[in-house]
């Protein structure tokens, strides 16, 4: 390898990753400030008081910390065994669990339709049942964890994969088997990665919109309702519902950590 | 024995870690594990405290076989070379950890804490949690969280290795001062031959998976099995000599004759040996004197100061060097100068087992 | 803190993880599966064939290199900026790094919209200069970066904050300047986390629905062509292109890692 | 000088890490700088390499000051405690990136590289990337390529500290060696003692922020400037005195009185000092001979078996433990003994320095 060339560059230019950098920043800044000065001249609490964006609010209330307590339920267990184990295939279930977050939302949702929808027989049997899986509250959770899931999984795996393997084994010879010492010493020691995981799951559940489209049209959650309004009344008419998805999540973003 | 260690034998893939390790502690015994990085010390460690399943052999806890038992059945405290205190907890919930573990009613925990916190000088900080404590007093917090539940073996792991000379020390004599007190069966577990013969009442030094001699540091010192542990244990000068008489054994080394009165060889005149002896036991003598200890000549080649002392590197005719410590102004270099070799100072290994 | 009482759950039940974290990977792999037996049954040749889908395919091709192009040659510099200096506000700067992944896609929609729509100052200049920020390819494009930009800042980071300092150092020493040291040093090393940061973002990208929507319904990519023809054909009618645009994913995320 | 650091001061936030250090290096010369972990070593090494800009003072390169001149202006090469060899490059590539650097044509560039390689007995792994290499393999290239530039000073920066102590003693006879090769200007950074003495031609004795002695390792060991050289530089005996005559030397420790025949003392009768003396210069005698060495008794308080000597310690009525070093088998516990304190080993210091 030929070392690249320092005497062209000698001189110090320590502004240039912070210039470059800075476009990318400006990017994400102005759509920001832009949104929220616009927030001044429409009525917000009018829009959110009509009974259809009131609706949407209840349904995403609902539905996006179901979605978030079943992946954190079944994520974190599933973290800790990716993290302690070192099973054959354990390559192939970690690209289980990065599977949803590449593939895209819209694709996830017609998955899940392939999978549950109202003709295949998983389906037809929970309509019979009386609970059905797509264009219902279930199936806005099951978009919801398909493409939130992943989240919690990924930053719980790094957050045990970052407790020393020895404090596990010092509570092992201090008397306590697996169980308590993943309960006394594991689980509290990763609960900062975990309590991250769980609000990126939230975040991107709440704010869902792609495979819910496809899976559950109806009922309306915000997002979903934020485009029937927008096809019907334009940039104006969505700005109530768009600021009040805004504040759920970066509420919940910043009060738990 | 409360701790016996037989057949140890373990491979990571197609390496082997160690191989037909045996030994035992008795009860309240003090033995020092040693040997240079990647002997294979750690694997014995996690086999004992039953964090690894052995390929063969057998773990032992008064007359018990532990081998499939998990590690919370055994009665095995470990503290390793890194801290391991929950930084969640504070000092006095460290400590009480392990006896939470057992069938102890919370009035006795709370004694028992404070007993062991005493034990360790650190009562008054058992409010604190671990980020606040210095590095000593840390891990004087863990010898008290692994002693507190009264294990059966202590094992520590490189307690010593990541610190500093002073506070080295230090905790070197507290750990010695807790083991006298508690009594309790102790395996310390070093690659610094500092730390294990100052604290040890008996060494087992290991070489590349395999035990090189176990004895009193003392003896493993004086009169080394194997070349190995002459050279682990302290430096070590050797040089090559063949056997000319037996007995009494007369040795020639090149040219010169090395005449050992009280000693005797098992092989037979023209077999070689390698002698090995310590720098700290030889001494130069500017010229052959009346004296009748046992010379070898050679010319002064090097010499460090080293600040306490020098090291006089000498070359003899045959090229090999040996070093001389001493104490005076050392002779200018290129001086030809006489060693004198204290004949019961000599270890001779036969070149069969000199490779070991 | 009084201990979890080990006595209770003393016998070890290491397939407690397992059978927990088994759920969410059922609910990963199942509709993956399902989606897949699902394409032997329609005609994806003829599907993809079709113009409008042609084009669709063309418009993603088009755009998301483009959006990952920008967010890296932008990203790279503001990761290592952010991973080597500690000035004042740098926590600021790297939670409007992190702002573009919990604010919602609809949301990240409004906010470009109310940013560089038809109607604002900057639009209404672009579109007279000949180039309409929205429902153009460079809306698409906006879209795509704005949401998917930070993956690779965020992974780009990471990968510079491991590369030992001490190594940047000690190229100083031996005659290079900051430009020359980075270029020799620091980015060869942060190499893996950088190309999987710009795979992550191109999968964003390319997937890229809800923002996409709002900016740039027409012209059509992939994921809004998708949705396009799930209301007018259901499922069935968009596994072609579903099948499409999960394989371009997949393959440059396999390929380039 | 080669090397000149004047006046040099840094704080981290309120800390004061170094406080107005001054020192210097001639060509030539290798200086260790010698201090416990936390002194400031690495604040120096770090302002004359140019990776940190003082809170006050200067730093001089050959008769320029290099104070505010970035790292790459300077010819100061580095090498660190943890190997900064660059993975993707071969050991060729490696040495060769400080010479690329500079205006030297491609050929001459190829035959450094190769004299580096052959200085550090590595020629033949050119080729090899640096994770075929073993530890001290990777060591020695770190030394190659920071000497294949030919820097004006070389700052080793704990070189040894992570290494088994074999492998420690090999490194250090190899940068003895390759130093009295090249003869670069060498700042050699530790915290252990004997790598500093073994290798340096003068020390700069470091503590909390200042120096605390310059000289020569033996002037230092011999004759400590302060209470802390004495004791940082190898085992220390401490004994508190008062000055019963100033000359000749008359000191009360307790009921006993130790005559310094030679000796002299600046401070008045009835003056407390501080006397240090070193294990290894105490002996014993079992009981009051004809010996005119000033003499201590005291009862033997416990014994420690170092398997090469035994230490001994003797408490004496004032309650102080000296610890005296004895090659012979020891006198039992709580025996009387009398230490032999050779006059000319002693060093005193007024009690007003003594918490220097």
């Amino acid at each position: 390898m030929r070392a690249f060339d320092p005497r062209r560059l000698r001189t110090p230019t320590r502004f240039v990753p912070a210039l470059l950098g800075g476009v990318l920043l400006v990017h994400f800044v102005v759509p920001f400030a832009a949104f929220l000065s616009q927030t001044g001249t429409s009525n917000v609490v009018a829009g959110l008081s009509a009974p259809p964006a009131r609706s949407a609010i209840r349904n995403s209330l609902l539905t996006a910390p179901v979605a978030t307590l079943f992946s954190t339920l079944f994520g974190v267990p599933l973290a800790y065994a990716l993290a302690r184990t070192s099973v054959r295939g354990k390559r192939l279930i970690e690209g289980v669990v990065v599977l949803p977050l590449v593939v895209p939302p819209v694709v996830g949702g017609a998955m899940l339709l392939t999978a549950v929808g109202r003709f295949t027989p998983l389906g037809r049997a929970a309509l019979a049942a009386g609970l059905p899986l797509t264009d219902s509250l279930a199936g806005v959770i099951l978009a919801q964890t398909f493409v939130a899931g992943p989240f919690v999984v990924v930053t719980a795996r790094a957050g045990f994969g970052a407790v020393d393997e020895r404090l596990e084994q010092a509570s092992r010879s201090l008397g306590y088997g697996p169980l308590a010492t993943f309960w006394n010493v594991s689980l509290p020691l990763a609960r900062g990665a975990i309590v991250a995981g769980v609000v990126l799951t939230f975040a991107r559940a709440v704010g869902e919109f792609g495979a819910t489209m496809m899976v559950a049209y109806n009922p309306r959650t915000i997002p979903t309702r934020i485009w029937v309004e927008f096809i019907a009344g334009g940039i104006d008419a969505i700005v109530p519902l768009a600021l009040a998805l805004l504040a759920i999540t970066v509420v919940v973003v910043t009060t738990v950590q | 024995m409360t701790l016996e260690v037989s057949g140890l034998t373990h491979r990571y893939g197609s390496k082997t870690a160690v191989e037909d390790v045996s030994f035992s502690l008795a009860d309240g015994e003090i033995v020092g594990l040693l040997g240079p990085s990647g002997c294979g010390k750690t694997t014995i460690v996690q086999a004992i405290a039953g964090h690894l399943r052995p390929a063969a052999g057998r773990i032992w806890l008064r007359g018990e076989d532990v081998t499939r038992q998990p590690p919370e059945r055994r009665r095995v405290s470990v503290v390793f070379q890194e801290p391991t205190l929950y930084p969640h907890m504070t000092v006095g919930e460290n400590v009480a950890y392990g006896l939470e573990a057992r069938e102890i009613e919370r009035s006795r925990i709370d004694e028992l804490v404070e007993t062991h916190l005493e034990l360790i000088s650190l009562a008054s900080r058992r409010d604190a949690y671990p980020a606040e404590l210095s590095g000593g007093q840390k891990r004087r917090v863990e010898l008290a969280r692994a002693l507190a539940p009264e294990p059966d073996v202590l094992l520590l792991d490189e307690p010593l290795s990541a610190l500093d000379r002073s506070l080295r020390e230090e905790l070197r004599r507290a750990i010695g001062h807790i083991q006298r007190e508690t009594g309790v069966t102790t395996l310390f577990v070093t690659h610094d031959q500092a730390d294990a013969m100052a604290l040890a009442d008996r060494l087992v030094v290991m070489n590349e998976g395999a035990i090189a001699g176990v004895d009193t540091p003392r003896a493993l010192y004086g009169s080394p099995p194997t070349p190995f542990v002459a050279s682990f244990l302290g430096r070590s000068n050797a040089v090559e000599a063949t056997v000319v008489e037996p007995e009494p054994l007369v040795l020639a080394v090149g040219e010169q004759t090395l005449t050992l009165p009280e000693a005797r060889s098992d092989r037979p005149a023209g077999a070689s040996v390698s002698c090995h002896v310590r720098p700290a036991d030889l001494t130069l003598a500017e010229s052959d004197g009346t004296d009748t200890a046992p010379t070898l000549s050679g010319a002064v080649s090097h010499v460090t100061d080293r600040g306490s002392r020098y090291d006089v590197s000498v070359t003899l005719p045959t090229d090999e060097t040996v070093v001389v410590e001493r104490q005076a102004e050392p002779p200018p270099l290129g001086t030809t100068v006489t060693v004198r070799v204290p004949a019961a100072k000599v270890t001779r290994f036969g070149t069969d087992t000199a490779g070991k």
